[in-house]
């Protein structure tokens, strides 16, 4: 709590919190939605905004504000998701191979390059062929969590090379430590950052493949996300027809949505950077 | 006060450094032998780069030797494999390390590490007795109330400093690795650190291997002395025969070059500095001849062996 | 005649913890009046403000560091300045030409992805203008090198190719290059072996022999300033505590915190015991009220505990600020 | 075979405007202007070998570049506007013997190369011979399996012997997007491999020939042959009036509506809604109908849903009734093209000519039929005739204004009638097969566990059977079954290969279009095709057959396809169609045409529908001669 | 020497290992999709309307898998890829049989690395100094003002963006082309009148790309900057009274570059993978819009051969980077 109160008294993070509050808000409202998403034609369509229909209405006749709470809510779950899943990948495998180094490094590399080298855009568009109906949010976000590990899983990797060299490494070899021990206790803290801040990263990837996929037609279309609320959006040509409501909507729910993450992984890194932190905690805190 | 605590053979260790298209290898530590007996401080000095962490971290088996042998308590440490053997290597032989801040995780508190190393090698659980804890602390003149939920970042080096050495003392270890303690701190805390070295000597028999540059503070606390060079033990023996009467070229000019606290007492000659620290790890014989007055042409040529003089061993041709 | 003087310098840290302002007092009220042609040491416990001393002098202040108080004057053409009053562009002139500075921890102070050479050049040029490169610039900087008995290939190397002395001493010959009347050095030794301390030392003593220049010198290596120092102030919690000339502060050290600083002082051939400040220094965030000394001294009386003592001369030339010798306070 | 006979007229006499460029070198670069060009889409899409124009060879590469549409004349072609399969390079219609085992070709006389060699019954001849002997060529296997011997029999006769009776051999060569086209003989002749032959640059045997093409493949232009006359177009309908026609794939359908928004194309198929978005941006563009409902009613498809009744439980045939019952036919048009489409619910495709043949003879009996089962007390009807009112009814609603106030144009428009909306019917015939509804209402299958149906279809939205996949799951959901849509590129396999509860595929086969035989359509459910589910599918994705089916199969063979029984042997066929309901028709292909009138006028419209208005289709060359310059 | 068998074989292992891994991949996940290359040519084939006979059909059927090299168990086919490969022959496309897949590549390969490369290069380097400049001057107002409009402007859905720039300057304003890549009628050669139109038509996608690409790497640059301008040696560089501009680009901008090159090889790297996106939304000829075609029709060989080109590419990246690392950055030495 303290944390938050710190951080709130950051302008950037303040607007962020405020704008993912009230995303995080809207999406929880989804589940109060007066209308089940996967039927058409439940109020008139392609109304302009209005006192009843805030967000106006679409060409399938839908409401387009119930439709973005809960599409929200999916690209949400689904980026949460993939960005756990894919931190737990790239934590273990890069402080594992980080921490142990010779074969088990090269090993643990060569997967993660040959990760970093595959082509994910292609390879999604197969395995969405294979898993076709099974295409939820919840496996779209662990496929994504799959794909989207090796980059950060090489930058932990490379900060516990340097730890491994930091005196305190000793420290804990000689308090009895064993290597798990080791790698959690000690170096888990350190890599926090790089993990929060590669988190909102691959959020905001994965949100962002999703959105390409569902423009491309390929992902499950009849779940609202923010990408599907394109992809009819645009194969209704709202753009042309003058449906502005209708594409502007998930567009700038995903503007607001990057922005706040981003604004959220710059305050909380420059929260987490011990050289920042130490100018806000004080380092003349001393005994006594 | 006789027996051999730990000695050390013949250690050499070998690095490869280098770019691209310049790959060299680096004899950091050249066939160094040493021994430290019971209730013993041993004072390990030497310039910058020749070779004293690296000695200290092979014996704390935080680096493979390239070659030689450590025998502690007789027996040869390098072989320890099983789990179980190092635990009680690492029971009994403790360090503490040279920057008070970078000493402890700063991002976990202070108190953890006393009793993890409680635990790990006592097995003793912090919530059963504290006992031995307590009194590592007071050892080091602190409580456990000081320490208390306190990171790092929360303490002076002194104190930190401190914290390290009761550390190192939960296992009641028969010897102390202390690389560099007091360079990072002012005159004030290099005594009370120091002076902490000699009563725990006294009253516990602990033996300290002291690697340090201090060479002032070296001889008020050790009892022996070995400086380095480049890798080379190029001198060792008590710390009074070894720097009232320096006798190797080297330790001569660092005796001289040490800043004596005293505006009567200044520098009255010149040091002439080297350029390439690489160059002199790659020379044949004696690694200081291309500073050494006394140089003859012998000594670039020729495997410079120990010689005897007055119970002091020391590396030159000079006291053939 | 003094070059640089301080008036009641004030240079606080402020923190902002939890929305509740804190100021670090690393600077707290200090005059100082450096004279031309000397070397001044500055020593004291880590912690205790130096740094920071220095960064104010050189008129680096930045956030979270400010100037509560206080002036720094140069003297410039028989006038003095207030570094303080000036702009940026004038600021920027006088570094390196009149006031140079030496930063603490060489190791880092060299821009790691470009040779020496680049550093002098740029160094030069951001106040010289340089026309004929060859003359004005690698042949000056060259002899420069020489002078200093630094080898010329050091202008090829990256930093990292140079070990810590080497970096130590190429940064004594960046801050003299352009023969500033002025050089300020941050603990310039830390962390070198002894031999190269000295090296560093000798080069510092060469510089300002030649140019009759001044130095400023903060280190807390007593041993240093014995060697090398004209005077010496000794620093306490963000105070000047004493003031004498090299011989007084080691031969007769009023301080009680001095006296222990040098009773300290292990020396070669002597084993005898040496006792050290008992206690830890004093937080500068909530330091103690009255003499910031009082909670470690044994001869404290309650008027140190009451009271904050002025430096004041006691014997000419030696300044202290205790109530032991003198009853002046600081006005508050 | 009809025989064109054309009310049509040709906006100029041939040679009125004489070609400028004698000789048949092509002419500069961009010498030839806007107002003389006509720019059409490319439905393909961009094409990844832009070099190569052998459309021979099994992939049949992007034919409708302008290959099929200017490059190549076929023997016969549909014309389903009017009904007619004209002959094109053939002078008339096949003649079969008694028993179908010899077919002879006369062919028309004067047609041309665009090299000058004259086209012959050696080209035919020929090219059969080549086919059978290559490997990797369309038609390859088709014509081992039924051709024996094939020779010309004098310079304009070719004569086919067949190894068994075929009646319908001759539809190979029929053009209705596809078909065996004639290939030259002096060019083929001379090349080692005609599968990896390139045929670049290509001989035509239509009224233009290519000028040059973009390597990068979204364009090709094509010129008028100076001896159009040689050709079957000009032969039959005179001069082709643009100097220069290109072929431009502009992409997405937005990207179409700003071409033709800058006149940069003249016509191109779009969806219902980009063609909404093209009338209101561009003036000069009309629809193929003027006004509302724009869609083009000639399409000789019928779409639809296809279920896979070879599967629980959709082989059962009350549960495939059940489902059509849920569907209310004006909401799932409404929800699919805004009530832009003409009904239709047998397995033919409800335009003018089939309505004609098929619609209207039948629609007493559709009237009475019943479905095996009673409400109050009766059995059930049904066929709702009023379904077309319903249907206008909603289009008012939704503020359009209907094209007509006459019931039987408006009949024309939007078809006849299809099933009534009864969804306490279709819940009758599920519960009387075990069926049952949970507490929530969701159907649950006769084992209990719940009723989800797979629906599959392709990724693009402007295709029309992902319109009525998702308007068709909008009605099932409504009726209480679960429904999963999976959009993928591979529909195409996991339709074929059965993996899939219901498609948005054809419902039925395409007949011919030009034609009232049946053959085509029906033969697809033949049971001599069935293979269980999993493995790859040959006949009908529906895998439902029958003997009933089988005998009218059977009879339609021993037919020639001009033969008048044709169309009641096609109703009974219907029938068994419509009792059984293999898959459920919906409406027509609501084609949406838009065309632009800035430089060109005279476009085949409903209110003149004298040719098919596509620019895909291969009868585009012959839209071509009555197409007006407007001067701009 | 000993720096090739202690350093420059394993990489060399390894650069081939992942190579490996990446194609085997690659050759397992479109097999394990239930698309059938056989199946959706015949589609294509039938779906129009080409008549064929449902009993040819199944012929066809056998001697299409025959001619495609479909027959036999996967890992036979496995083997027979590898075989192929190492000669350099990626086999004939499915999809467009049997014109060769290095024939397909070849024809959209130029258009794509013409763009890509370009667009690679100009948004790295004007988001990196955009980012330099910004970080470096961060307490400017212009600077916090760009800076908020690259934050905006990144997270567009790209294909917004991109329709977006398509409706204002090919429709509302039409002064560039809305498709394809060459203009009707046009004949490459060498001209200025064709350098022109090649250009004009580059230009939307490639400003599409630069833009959003850019806004990338300035937030990436911005953040290293940030770390960059608190090191020691750029204070001392203000010590010495260096001006801004130089402190900022030879000792902040220049340091802060070396992660960013990474980054750069490593999307020269993926160049050869086309920009799928882009090339569809411009109607732009490229290997992403092929290789889009390619998934579609199951076109084994033509996905193997692009996926491969980008495998190699960014692995190659990779590899380059590595090794020659050490020439941007001085103090990196081979482990
Ligand atoms: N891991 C390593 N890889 C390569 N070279 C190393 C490594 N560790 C140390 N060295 C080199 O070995 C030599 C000896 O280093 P060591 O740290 O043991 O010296 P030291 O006497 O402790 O020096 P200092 O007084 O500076 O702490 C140095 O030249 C150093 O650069
Ligand atoms: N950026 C900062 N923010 C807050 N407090 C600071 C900052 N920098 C230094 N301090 C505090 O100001 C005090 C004086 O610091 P300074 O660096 O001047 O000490 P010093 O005498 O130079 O010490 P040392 O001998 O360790 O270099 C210390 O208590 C320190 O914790
Ligand atoms: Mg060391
Ligand atoms: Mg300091």
């Amino acid at each position: 709590m303290a944390v938050l109160r710190e951080l709130l008294r950051d302008g950037k993070f303040t607007f962020a919190f405020t704008v993912m509050s009230i995303l995080i808000i809207l999406a929880i409202l989804s589940f109060f939605s007066p209308y089940d998403m996967s039927i058409w034609n439940v109020v008139p369509r392609d109304m302009p905004p209005s006192a009843e229909y805030i967000l106006g209405t679409n060409s399938k006749g839908q409401d387009v504000f119930w439709e973005m709470t809960v599409a929200i809510k999916n690209s949400l779950i689904m980026a949460v998701i993939a960005a756990f899943f894919s931190r737990l990948i790239a934590i273990a495998v890069g402080l594992l191979a980080g921490f142990k180094g010779g074969m088990t490094d090269r090993t643990l590399m060569s997967i993660n390059d040959s990760f970093i080298v595959l082509p994910v855009l292609p390879i999604l568009i197969l395995l969405g062929a294979i898993l076709k109906e099974r295409l939820n949010m919840i496996v779209l976000g662990l496929i994504l969590a799959i794909f989207g590990w090796a980059w950060d899983a090489r930058l932990i990797r490379s900060q516990t090379l340097s730890l491994r060299e930091r005196e305190f490494t000793n420290t804990a070899m000689l308090s009895g430590q064993k290597v798990y021990e080791l790698i959690f206790k000690e170096y888990l803290p350190f890599v926090i950052p790089i993990v929060s801040a590669t988190a909102i990263n691959n959020m905001f990837w994965a949100v962002g493949m999703e959105v390409t996929m569902a423009i491309l037609g390929l992902s499950n279309l009849t779940i609202p996300t923010l990408g599907t609320m394109m992809h009819w959006a645009i194969s209704y040509q709202a753009m042309l027809l003058g449906y502005w409501w209708w594409i502007a909507t998930p567009v700038v729910v995903s503007v607001l949505l990057f922005v706040s993450l981003y604004l959220l992984s710059v305050s909380v890194s420059q929260y987490l950077d011990p050289r920042t932190r130490i100018q806000r905690i004080g380092t003349a805190k001393v005994v006594k | 006060m006789s027996s051999k605590l730990i000695e050390v053979n013949g250690l050499t260790k070998v690095f490869r450094v280098g770019s691209l298209f310049s790959r060299v290898r680096l004899t950091a530590v050249d066939n160094v032998s040493f021994d430290i007996k019971d209730a013993d401080i041993y004072t390990l000095a030497g310039e910058s780069g020749s070779g004293k962490t690296t000695v200290s971290r092979i014996i704390l088996g935080l680096l493979e030797a390239s070659e030689g042998e450590i025998l502690y308590k007789g027996k040869n440490i390098m072989n320890i494999k099983s789990e179980r053997e190092k635990k009680e290597f690492r029971k009994d032989v403790q360090a503490i390390f040279q920057n008070p801040f970078e000493t402890f995780n700063p991002l976990r508190t202070v108190e953890n590490y006393l009793y993890e190393t409680q635990k790990n090698f006592l097995g003793v659980d912090a919530s059963d007795s504290i006992d031995g804890i307590e009194q590592a602390l007071t050892a080091v003149g602190l409580t456990l109330d000081d320490v208390k939920e306190k990171y790092p970042s929360e303490f002076s080096g002194g104190q930190l400093q401190r914290i390290s050495i009761a550390r190192a003392l939960i296992t009641q270890p028969s010897l102390l690795i202390a690389d560099e303690p007091v360079s990072m701190v002012d005159a004030s805390l290099r005594m009370s650190i120091v002076n902490l070295f000699k009563e725990l000597k006294d009253r516990y028999g602990l033996s300290v291997l002291y690697i340090t540059h201090d060479l002032a503070t070296a001889y008020y606390v050790s009892d022996k002395i070995a400086i380095m060079f480049r890798g080379n033990i190029v001198e060792k023996g008590s710390v009074e025969k070894v720097l009232d009467s320096p006798k190797h070229p080297y330790t001569k000019m660092l005796k001289e070059s040490i800043a004596q606290p005293d505006p009567r007492d200044k520098w009255d000659s010149r040091v002439d500095l080297h350029l390439t620290e690489r160059e002199e790890y790659m020379l044949k014989g004696c690694k200081f001849a291309g500073r050494c007055p006394h140089v003859m042409e012998r000594c670039r040529t020729e495997e410079i062996p120990d010689f005897d003089i007055d119970g002091v061993t020391v590396k030159c041709l000079l006291y053939q | 005649m003094s070059v640089l003087n301080t008036e009641g310098l004030k240079a606080y840290y402020i923190i902002d913890v939890l929305g509740e302002k804190r100021y670090v007092r690393a600077v707290d009220d200090v005059d100082l009046e450096i004279r031309e042609n000397e070397i001044y040491g500055i020593a004291g416990e880590s912690g205790c403000g130096k740094t920071t001393l220095i960064k104010t002098l050189f008129g680096m202040v930045e956030p979270p560091l400010n100037v509560m108080d206080g002036k720094v004057k140069y003297k410039m053409n028989a006038e003095y300045a207030d570094i303080f009053a000036m702009d940026n562009k004038r600021m920027r002139e006088i570094r390196w030409e009149y006031i140079s500075y030496i930063p603490q921890g060489s190791m880092s102070v060299l821009n790691p992805v470009q040779k020496v050479r680049y550093s002098f050049e740029h160094f030069i040029k951001a106040h010289r203008r340089i026309r004929n490169k060859e003359e004005e610039f690698i042949k000056p900087v060259e002899r420069h090198l020489q002078a200093l008995g630094l080898p010329v290939q050091i202008l090829d190397s990256y930093p990292h190719q140079l070990s810590g002395g080497m970096r130590q001493r190429v940064t004594v010959a960046l801050a003299t290059v352009l023969q500033p009347k002025i050089i300020i050095a941050d603990e310039p030794t830390t962390a070198l072996d002894v031999v190269m301390q000295r090296g560093v030392i000798q080069l510092l003593k060469d510089v300002q022999s030649s140019l009759k220049n001044t130095i400023i010198m903060v280190t807390h290596d007593m041993g240093i300033h014995a060697n090398i120092a004209d005077r010496i102030g000794i620093m306490y919690a963000g105070k000047m505590i004493e003031e004498a000339s090299t011989e007084e502060i080691f031969g007769n050290p009023l301080h009680p915190y001095t006296q222990y600083l040098i009773g300290s002082l292990p020396k070669i051939g002597d084993k005898s015991y040496k006792t050290s400040a008992p206690g830890a220094p004093p937080s500068l965030i909530n330091p103690p009220e009255g003499c910031r000394f009082y909670p470690r001294c044994d001869r404290a009386t309650d008027e140190c505990k009451a009271a904050i003592p002025k430096l004041v001369e006691i014997e000419p030339g030696h300044k202290a600020a205790c109530f032991l010798y003198s009853g002046v306070k600081e006005d508050e | 075979g009809g025989q064109q006979e054309t009310g049509k007229e040709p906006s100029q006499e041939p040679g009125e405007k004489p070609a400028e460029e004698p000789g048949g070198k092509p002419a500069e670069t961009g010498d030839v202007s806007r107002s003389e060009t006509f720019i059409v889409d490319v439905l393909g899409g961009r094409v990844t070998t832009p070099e190569n124009f052998n459309v021979w060879a099994q992939t049949w590469r992007t034919p409708d570049r302008g290959v099929q549409q200017l490059m190549l004349e076929p023997l016969w072609i549909v014309e389903y506007v009017t009904g007619e399969v004209i002959n094109a390079l053939a002078a008339e219609g096949p003649e079969y013997n008694e028993d179908f085992t010899k077919m002879v070709v006369k062919l028309r006389q004067g047609m041309y190369w665009s090299d000058g060699v004259e086209f012959t019954a050696d080209d035919i001849v020929f090219d059969v011979e080549l086919v059978k002997a290559t490997e990797g060529m369309s038609y390859h296997t088709e014509f081992n399996t039924y051709v024996d011997k094939v020779y010309a029999e004098d310079k304009y006769t070719v004569v086919f012997e067949f190894k068994e009776g075929n009646s319908r051999f001759h539809t190979f060569f029929v053009d209705r997007w596809g078909g065996f086209r004639p290939f030259p003989k002096h060019i083929f002749e001379e090349v080692d491999d005609p599968v990896s032959f390139e045929f670049n640059p290509p001989i035509s045997s239509g009224p233009y020939v290519l000028k040059d093409y973009d390597p990068g493949g979204y364009w090709t232009r094509w010129t008028k042959r100076e001896d159009w006359q040689k050709t079957p177009t000009g032969a039959l309908y005179g001069e082709p009036v643009p100097k220069e026609v290109v072929f431009y794939y502009y992409g997405n359908p937005e990207k179409k509506v700003l071409a033709q928004a800058q006149h940069e194309i003249d016509l191109i198929e779009v969806t219902s809604e980009t063609l909404k978005a093209i009338l209101e941006k561009s003036d000069t563009s009309r629809a193929y109908r003027k006004e509302y409902p724009y869609f083009v009613n000639v399409d000789p498809c019928i779409t639809g849903i296809s279920l896979n009744a070879d599967i629980e439980p959709y082989n059962n045939k009350d549960v495939r009734w059940a489902l059509t019952l849920a569907i209310d036919i004006v909401e799932e048009l409404g929800t699919s093209f805004d009530g832009m489409a003409t009904m239709g619910c047998l397995a033919v495709p409800p335009t003018p000519v089939y309505l004609e043949w098929y619609y209207k003879p039948m629609e007493e009996w559709l009237r009475s039929f019943e479905l095996d089962i009673e409400v109050d007390g009766q059995k059930f009807k049904p066929y709702d005739p009023e379904a077309t009112k319903r249907l206008t009814e909603y289009i008012k609603s939704r503020g359009y204004e209907l094209p007509s106030e006459d019931e039987e144009e408006l009949k024309q428009i939007f078809g006849y009638g299809w099933w009534k909306y009864a969804p306490d019917v279709a819940e009758k015939l599920l519960e009387r097969n075990g069926f049952k509804r949970d507490n929530s209402g969701k159907w649950l299958l006769p084992d209990g566990s719940p009723w989800k149906i797979h629906m599959v279809t392709g990724t693009n939205p402007s295709n029309i059977g992902y319109r009525h996949v998702f308007a068709v799951q909008q009605a099932w959901k409504k009726f209480g079954i679960e429904v999963e849509v999976e959009t993928t590129e591979n529909a195409a396999t996991l339709t074929q290969h059965g993996d899939f509860d219901a498609t948005g595929t054809w419902p039925a086969l395409e007949p011919w279009g030009g034609h009232p035989d049946m053959y085509r359509t029906l033969r697809s459910w033949h049971s001599k095709f069935y293979k269980p589910t999993g493995e790859p599918n040959v006949g009908h994705v529906s895998r439902w057959h029958h003997p009933d089916m089988d005998k009218v199969v059977d009879e339609l063979e021993g037919l020639d396809w001009d033969d008048p029984k044709v169309i009641e042997n096609g109703i009974e066929g219907l029938k068994i169609a419509v009792r059984e309901m293999p898959s459920i028709q919906i409406s027509g292909y609501p084609g949406m045409v838009s065309f632009d009138e800035q430089y060109w006028t005279n476009f085949p419209g409903a209110e003149n529908p004298y040719c098919q208005p596509y620019h895909h289709w291969p009868n585009l060359k012959y839209m071509l001669p009555f197409l007006k310059p407007t001067g701009n | 020497m000993s720096f090739i068998k202690r350093y420059l074989l394993p990489r060399l292992l390894q650069y081939f290992l992942v190579i490996f891994v990446g194609i085997t991949v690659v050759f397992i996940v479109p097999r394990l999709t239930p698309v059938d290359p056989v199946q959706e040519m015949i589609n294509t084939i039938t779906q129009r309307g080409a008549y064929m006979d449902p009993e040819a059909i199944e012929q066809l059927r056998q001697s299409m898998k025959e001619m495609y090299g479909l027959e036999g168990t996967v890992f036979s086919q496995y083997i027979s890829l590898w075989r192929r490969l190492i000669i350099g022959d990626f086999g004939p496309s499915l999809s467009q049989f049997p014109t060769p897949v290095v024939k397909l590549i070849g024809i959209s390969l130029p258009w794509t690395l013409g763009l890509m490369l370009v667009t690679t290069l100009l948004s790295w380097i004007i988001g990196n100094i955009l980012g330099g400049i910004a970080g470096y001057f961060s307490s400017s107002r212009w600077s916090a003002a760009i800076e908020r409009f690259m934050m905006v402007l990144r997270p567009i859905p790209y294909y917004i963006f991109a329709l977006i720039l398509l409706l204002v300057f090919g429709y509302v304003i039409p002064i560039f082309p809305i498709a394809g890549g060459t203009s009707i009628g046009l004949k490459i050669q060498f001209s200025w009148k064709v350098i022109a139109d090649l250009l004009r038509h580059a230009i939307l996608p490639a400003l599409s790309m630069i833009l959003l690409g850019m806004a990338g790497w300035f937030q990436t640059m911005r953040l290293v900057m940030s770390n960059i301008v608190r090191e020691d040696y750029v204070m001392y560089a203000r010590a010495g009274g260096l001006r801004d501009t130089k402190i900022a680009f030879n000792y902040v901008i220049k340091n802060a570059m070396l992660p960013q090159v990474t980054g750069l090889a490593l999307s020269l790297g993926q160049i050869f993978g086309g920009a799928m996106v882009t090339e569809m939304v411009f109607s732009y000829p490229g290997i992403g819009g092929l290789l889009y075609t390619a998934i579609n029709a199951g076109d084994y060989n033509l996905i193997m051969g692009i996926t491969m080109f980008s495998i190699l590419g960014i692995a190659t990246g990779a590899l380059l980077v590595d090794l020659l690392y050490p020439l941007f950055d001085p103090r990196i030495r081979y482990r």
